[in-house]
Formats: C-alpha cells, structure tokens, sequence
C-alpha cells in the first residue's frame, strides 16, 4: 500500500545534492577568472592586426597549445568547436567525405553512442552509407573483436565512445584503436565524458580523432574540441571565415577557449586525486544501492568512470524517482522515456538488454571531486524509502508480489 | 515555466485515492505500451453513484498526477457523468500538462472507462443471475 | 621622399582608441554580470528535470521570449546557435533542403555576402543548386527591382544581407521581404552587422529567416540566434540531442544565451541615443577623412550603419596602414588581402567595383557608443600623416605624381 | 607569436634605405599581380661593388620589411655576392615571415636581381658605348 514516507531532506534540507555531474558540472572558479579578462579587457578578434587583437590571438594559441599537451596532440591538430556535439558531427561527416572520395562507405559504430553520433550516422546512412552499429555486452563493453571482424575493405571509419554517457563503462580504446591503425581505417572516439576524467594519449592509444566537451570538465559550456590528427582532412560544417585553418568558421569563443584550457589543466592536474576520492564514493552508493531488492547495475563494475553509478530497479519509472529525490534536494538523473520528451527508453539500456519495463525505472548518480560521505549517505537514505514507496503504489508491482507477474530482475 | 504546474506537482507529490478496494465493483487496468506506464482504477459504486475510489499506477509523475486528479473528478458522481469524464478535463484541472505528457492524461481516461466497463458487464452478468434465479423460483 | 612622421600617440598615447566594433565588441558590464549567476550557481542542464536544471530552463525561455521581443518575432521561432556563422549555414541549408524537395533549385544572393554565406552557397553549388549573385551598386546597394527580375519559377530562397559588414551600406529589406512574398520565395537576411543597431521587425519587414551574432552589439561571443518563420522546418547541420526543438543539438549555452539577450535588450532599448551620438562622430570622421586627396568613400552615404566608415586611399596598402595605426593605439581594419592569409583585395570594394589596387587600400573604422570625439580628431590627426608617408614610400605614388601612371581616384 | 616578429616591426616601422638615387646604376622593379605589392630598388655600384641603396615600396607590413632588410644585407658587397642573395636569407635575417607572408620576401629577391640585371645590362650598353668610342677614336 502507498504511504507517502517523503520526510524532507533532515539535515540536508536547504543543501543541494549535485549528483549530474555527467550531464553537465559546475565551473570551477579558477576557469571563470580565466574567462574574465577575456570578457572585460582583452575582447579583441583574434584575426585583427592590432595588437588588441593579436593579444586574443596569442591567447588562443596558448590554450590550443595547453589543451594539446594535455592528451599527447600538437596544437596544429586541434579545432575549437560549440561543443561535444559539433564536434562529433564534424568528425563523423569529415571521415565519410574521405571515404566517399575512396569507394568507401562503409562505416562501424556502436548501439549505445551519444545521439551526436548516432543521429548523424542516420544521416548518412540516407545519403547511401552503410552504419554497421555493433552490439553492445550485458556489462556495456564493446570487445575488440567485434571490431576487427566488423572492418572490410571499404570501411571508412570506426567510431567508438571512450567512455558511455549513462551507463560509464569505459571502452577498450587502445586495442580498437591498434586494431584500426592496423587495418589501415580512421579510428573516431567520443571521448566527452572521458576528457578530464581519464587519462588520454591520442599517440600512444591510436586515436585518429577525438571529441570533447569543456562544460563536462568544470569548464564553460558551448565549448569543444575536436582533435584530427595532423593530415586528416577536416570537412566543415559551419562554412564561413578563415578561422581554425579554415576548417570552422565564426568569430572565435576566446573567452570560453581560456576557460576549457584552465578547466582541462586542472582536471589532468589533479586526476589521480580526484578519482581516489570519487571512487571511494561511488564504490559505497553502488554497495548500499545494490541492497535494494530486484535492483542491477548498470555497466561493468571495473571498466568504469569513476564517478559513474547507474542501477535499475524493478517496478520503478525513473521520472517519479528523480522528482521525489528532487524534492530531497538530490539532482539525478534517469535514462527514463519521460524526462527528454522521447517517450522511448533509454537506447543505451536497451543496448545492454535490459527489457523495457526494467529500462524504464533507471537511475544515473554521477560524482564529482566536490561530493561528500554525507551527501552520499544521505543519497542512501533516501532512495530506498522512494523506491518502496513508488513500488508500494504500482499496480505492476502488486501483481509481482502476489505472483501474478514474473520478477525480471533477481532479489 | 517549471516543467509541470504545481497543481500537477500537488497531486503527484500528493496523491489522492491512492491504494486499491477489496471487492471492487470495477476495476480497470490500462497500460501505454511505448512509454511503459500502467494505471489501474477500483470503483466502489452504490445506486450509480461512485462511493469510493481508488488507483495504482506505475508511471511518471503526470500519469500519477493524472491518476489522482481523475479519481478526484469522478468521486461521488452517477456513472453517466463518470463517462463523460475526457483526458482534456483531466488536463485543464491538473492546470495543464506538457504536450508530451497528455497520453497520461488519457491513460487515466481510458482506466475510468475501463472500470466502468467491468462494473457494467459485472452488472450484467449479476442481473443474468438473478433472472435466473428468478426463473428458478418461479 | 619617405620621412618617418610617426610621432607616438600624442594626448591619447596610452589610450587605446578601439574603432573596430564591426569586427567585435566589448562587452557590455550587464551582460557579463547576466552571465555569471548561470556559470557560479545556475549551472545546471536546461534538459534535466530537478529545480535545478528547470531553473537554467526557465532562464532560457525567459531569454528566449525577451529576445523574440526584439524584433517582433515569438520565443518558439528562435533557434540558439553558436554564432552568426551557423546561423547563416543552417539557414541557407534549410531552405535549400525544402526548394531540393518541391524541385527548386535557383537561389539568388548578393556578390558581398559574408563569407558564412558565400562559402555556404558555394557547397550548394557544388550539390546541384544554381546560385545567382546580383551585382551591386557603386554605392553598396542592390535595388529591389534587381531581386524581382532575378527570382524565377525555381528560386528556393533569396539571402541578402541587412548592412555590409565592410562598407556598412543598408539594403532594402522590406521592400526585398514583399517582393519574396508575393512571389512565394524564402527570404533570409544576415543581420549580424544591423541587430541591435538598426530597428527590425521580422513581421513588417517580411523576413522569413534572420541570423544574428551576439558579440557585435556588446553581448558574448561565441553565441547566436537563428530566427525562422513558425512553420519552416529547419534542416540540422549538428545532430544530436532535443534541444532547440530538435534542430540544433547540444548542451545549451546557458550563460551566453542570457548574456545575449541582456546585451540585445540593452542595444535595443538605447538604439535611438546611440544611433544619435555615433552618427555625429561617424560624420565627422567621413567629412575629415574626405579631405585627403585621392580618397574615396565605400558604401553609400546615407543608407549606411551609424557607425561605420570605410574609405579607399590610392597609392595605399591596407596593411601597412592598420600597422602604423595601431602604432599610435588606433584598432581599426581593413579588408586588405594581407590582413587573413588570402591575398585577394575585399571581395566586398571588388563587387562594387573599386580596382585591385585601390581595393588593396581600404580602411574600415567602426564606431560604438563609446567612442568620443575626442578619439575621432585624434583619428582625423593620424590617419592623413600616415597615408602621407605611405605615398612617400610608394614608386607607385611617384610614378602617378610624375604622371607616368593615371590617377584612378579624383583629387 | 605576434603576427610579426620583432625583427620584422622594426624594419617595417625604421625603413633602411627609403628613398631613391639620382643617376642609379641600376634599377628593378617587380610586383605581385596577387597581392598588389610593388618593390623598386635603386643601386649604387662602383668597382662591381654595391655602394648604396634605396628602395621604395607599396605594400604590407612583411613587404616593407622585407625591402629594408634586402637592402640592409646587400649594401657594400660585390655584384656577385648580390646576385646570390636568396628570399631565404632575407627571411631569416627578418626572424621569420609567416607563411603566406613569404612571398613578400621573394619580391625582394627578385627586385635586387632585377636591378643587378639592369646594371648589366647598362653596363653593356655602356661597354658597348665605349668600344665604339675607341673604334672611333682610332
Ligand atoms: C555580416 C556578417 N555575417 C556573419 C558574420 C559571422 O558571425 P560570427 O563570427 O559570430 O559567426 C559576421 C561577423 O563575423 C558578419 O559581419
Ligand atoms: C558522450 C557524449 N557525447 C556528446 C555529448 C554532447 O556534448 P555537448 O552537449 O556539449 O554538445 C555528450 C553530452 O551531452 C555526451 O555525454
């Protein structure tokens, strides 16, 4: 029977519990001050003669230079974009024109990538590519493997996600990527929920192309970064002025480029701490959350984003529960239907076979550095009261209990 | 602007009716099979009226906004009122919904007519058994 | 003879005289304190559900809504884009995309478009469209007669710019709106270089589609808006998420939206006075710089931005110009092959018929608001001493003293 | 990673060598039709030695430069050491030239061998002039 069991938040009541970090984070302080005199005294364009403008410029090249550094590229191969997803299509469409040119239009990704990509793989395969998206194991990981006995003669690209949005498994890049520089094929990793928070070597991990995201990091949004290596032919996808070697036009975000440096360089700088602390956090949320009864998490327990936790619980739907923990005080997330105006699942669950019903009742904590035990306790406390409550009024729920329906997930 | 009205937020936070009735004299049970959610309605009805009421459902917060919202309108009403009742009424007396959230609008609608439908065919079957009851003792 | 008469920067000497606003401008201290609560406290994702992130929601309808004010439009034709440029890409792409569908491939533009759209028509023309550039006038104009002989049975869209960005000449757009709209042709208008400086109204004006850039009327870089017709559909140039309705994916620019539409509403709400004081400053700049011989104004005088002055002196390369300028603190531009890498004269003093040589020699000074008149005598002093001793240097000059070669400007 | 170096700001803002010489030994003119820059050397020569030399140029900051730079390098030596004086060394001297600024420096290069060119070819005339003379005299 439902009884409404919502107490407030205790002794958390007027706090915020952020736990979206992988939807978006907060700006560390150190970035806003880098944008600022960017903002307020040095608003020159960068393509201007005078030294107001050369001095955006010089700018603008240091931070091409300290972004570089910070994952193994040249500061010649990097291109500012409006964020993950201009750069994702960018990649995506630049690899195709080069196979195109070549015969090649034959193109691997996988069932569980950002809508970035998989939206503009549709629009390729309407333009007669042929997408091949690999299926995805119960744990969230792609094997090698299935790429290597995927690639044919005229595959063009590979594009595999660095590290999953919802679920937070962490893809074997380096063997994929070896495996594509073996075959002689461009290698495209998404690596927005990966930038900042694990280590990248675009050299040493065979990355051919790599998109990033600034506000995923603690840096500003509308920001990105796609890396091509040095003698990949870029495409564009905003045509214009002669800006980032003329492959992406429009007067360039100085501020917001000073700011993705300094978010970037403090993320890298300080990532073996952050993630010690992290995982110690979500190692006790998924432990006290995997108490829950016919709950499961979601992805593979050890190749796993640090700050990543995401189970399903039986009889849930996820939208009910974000708004409960919300009135606690606690922003999640959810790979719910209902929370993007889709009313479909989460693809990405369903990747992983998780049937609909389950699919539908997720949720998706996400950490970051500035989490705390007692915000993660307090995470604790309160989403099992929610779920036992929501289960207490499903009628789907009712008839599992009673043996009318069959249980879908273990005790 | 939030994404629902607070009247909505009320009933979801809040639920009215909430629970199920033993020896209901209707029950219906509807589902949506793309977005997942399933709603279930109990009808105590005496003389046509609708004396008591009472809903489970499994869905997002609209659909249990929905569901409380709808339980409300149709408490103490003659069953020909009851199916009158619309999704739209639904709607208007939650303070509206988002244009993506009014299928629960009517799932809750289609739950009503559902358990009036039971209720009635119950009926049926009930007056078949007193006609034949009747039969017999004559 | 070449004598050096540079003498430092006199009165003003370590004062910048910042006479580039067309290329960018400094932001406006309201927007950047709309900015910052959305990058300190408000950070959350506009898509999530908590109060959180419907609060950066709501700031984004809010803006969107103060925005459409703006210009007569409604919250719900505004699209968010990273910057004039992809707006101007995705609205030629759009239309073109709906012309493709019903077999109308014409487009008629204009010869002095922004590269944003030049180069955008240019990958059309590539993909099958025919593309027409009507000539312009001496005076920087095009007459609407010129749009209505040119629009034929399969013309899809008709794109001409509201104000040059060089030369700052003002076309009619109403009277081009009404002729697109009798014939039942798409009008788009790049009005990057007239928002928040001229009054507009998309109703009135009969515009279908406006592009906008937030960083040329004091607002941030690296933010945009793409304003389209309720009921045209716009075709994605970046795929990925819900956001815009679907047209435009990515984690919206939260801070960057509501700093626009603070600099916009602030642009806006001051127009008149600004229009007032820019306009005599602008005056004074033209009548001195009339003065030095063989010189001539682009653009027309009247139907011109407030604050726009562009000027051709013969015998003088634009480069060497800006330099010795912003020796003595003047920022100002030029649209000189020498200043972006590609060494053709302005396409835009070609188009209106300037020679190679004399287009080599143009100066663009750019006035906002802030500028004082003070600044615009010191300009008056510096400008003639440099052009002076430029000829100086010049065998071309010599040889035109000497009368070896003709003068191609009067006197 | 200013637009020029220092090296190059200074030539371009403290010109050596502006100007032109009266009853020059040699002069070469050259222009870029692309970019519109035109470069005039004046020389100098005695005892194939080049003793002094102006230039006037139209054109952009590199431009500039990059003839007062040529001019620099080339005053008081021999014609031959003129005559193998490449845009690469110019470049050099100049700390650097971006790269669609290079062809500045090859303007020069060429100006100087233009000018070298027109001495000779003086030279002959004169030579020539000079036979003649002789023949005459005899
Ligand atoms: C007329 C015109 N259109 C388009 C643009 C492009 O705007 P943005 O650089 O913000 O993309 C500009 C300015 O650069 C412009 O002046
Ligand atoms: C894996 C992944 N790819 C791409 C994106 C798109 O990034 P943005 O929203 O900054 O364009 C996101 C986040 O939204 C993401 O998580």
């Amino acid at each position: 029977m439902g009884v409404l069991v919502m107490k407030g938040r205790d002794n958390l009541r007027n706090h915020m519990v952020y736990a979206d970090n992988a939807a978006t984070t907060k700006m560390s302080p150190a970035a806003i001050k880098a944008m600022l005199p960017y903002m307020e005294t040095i608003w020159g364009n960068p393509s201007s003669l005078y030294g107001a403008g050369q001095r955006a410029a010089e700018a603008l090249q240091s931070a091409r230079e300290r972004i570089a550094a910070c994952f193994g590229a040249s500061a010649g191969e990097i291109y500012f974009t409006s964020g993950g997803s201009e750069a994702d299509n960018q990649a995506i469409i630049s690899a195709a024109k080069i196979g195109e040119r070549k015969g090649k239009k034959h193109i691997i990704s996988s069932a569980f990538e950002h809508h970035a990509v998989l939206h503009t793989l549709k629009k390729l395969e309407k333009a007669g590519f042929e997408i091949e998206l690999l299926d995805v194991h119960e744990n969230g990981l792609i094997h090698p493997s299935q790429v290597a006995d995927a690639i044919r003669e005229d595959t063009c690209l590979v594009t595999i996600m660095y590290a999953n949005n919802e679920i937070g498994s962490i893809q074997p890049i380096v063997e994929i990527g070896a495996i594509c520089k073996e075959k002689g094929v461009l290698f495209h990793t998404d690596a927005v929920q990966a930038a900042g928070h694990l280590p990248i070597h675009v050299v040493e991990q065979n990355i051919d192309m790599l998109s990033l995201s600034a506000h995923k990091f603690h840096g500003p949004k509308g920001i990105g970064v796609l890396y091509a290596r040095k003698g990949i032919p870029l495409t564009n996808i905003i045509e214009g002025g002669a800006q980032e070697r003329g492959k992406r036009g429009g007067t360039e975000n100085v501020p917001a480029i000073l700011g993705m440096a300094t978010a970037l360089e403090e993320a890298c700088a300080h990532m073996e701490e952050n993630t010690k602390m992290v995982l110690k956090l979500r190692n006790r949320l998924i432990e006290g959350l995997s108490k829950i009864p016919h709950s499961v998490l979601n992805g593979d327990l050890e190749k796993r984003l640090p700050g990543n936790v995401n189970f399903c619980f039986e009889g849930i739907e996820g939208e009910s529960l974000l708004l409960l923990l919300d009135d606690k005080g606690i922003c999640a997330s959810s790979g719910s239907a209902c929370t993007s105006g889709s009313l479909d699942p989460s693809h990405v669950l369903l990747a992983i076979g998780r049937p609909h019903e389950v699919a539908h009742g997720s949720l998706r904590l996400s950490l970051c550095e500035e989490n705390t035990e007692e915000e993660v306790e307090y995470i604790l406390q309160s989403v099992p009261d929610i779920v036992e409550y929501l289960r207490g009024i499903s009628p789907l729920w009712k008839d599992k209990v009673k043996g009318k329906r069959a249980f879908l997930l273990p005790e | 602007m939030a994404l629902y009205s607070e009247k909505v937020m009320d009933h979801f936070r809040h639920p009215r009716n909430v629970g199920s009735i033993e020896n209901a004299d209707g029950i219906g049970e509807v589902g949506n099979a793309k977005c997942g959610d399933i709603m279930k309605i109990y009808l105590k009805i005496d003389n046509d009226i609708v004396t008591d009421v009472k809903f489970e459902t499994f869905g997002c917060g609209s659909a249990i906004a929905s569901s409380s919202m709808a339980t409300e309108l149709i408490k103490g009403k003659p069953v020909s009122e009851v199916l009158q009742l619309t999704n739209k009424a639904v709607t208007e007396a939650l303070d509206g919904l988002p244009a993506h959230k009014l299928h629960c609008s009517v799932l809750a609608e289609e739950a009503i007519q559902a358990a009036i439908n039971d209720y009635k065919s119950k009926q049926k079957i009930r007056a078949v058994g007193s006609l034949a009851k009747a039969e017999e003792s004559k």
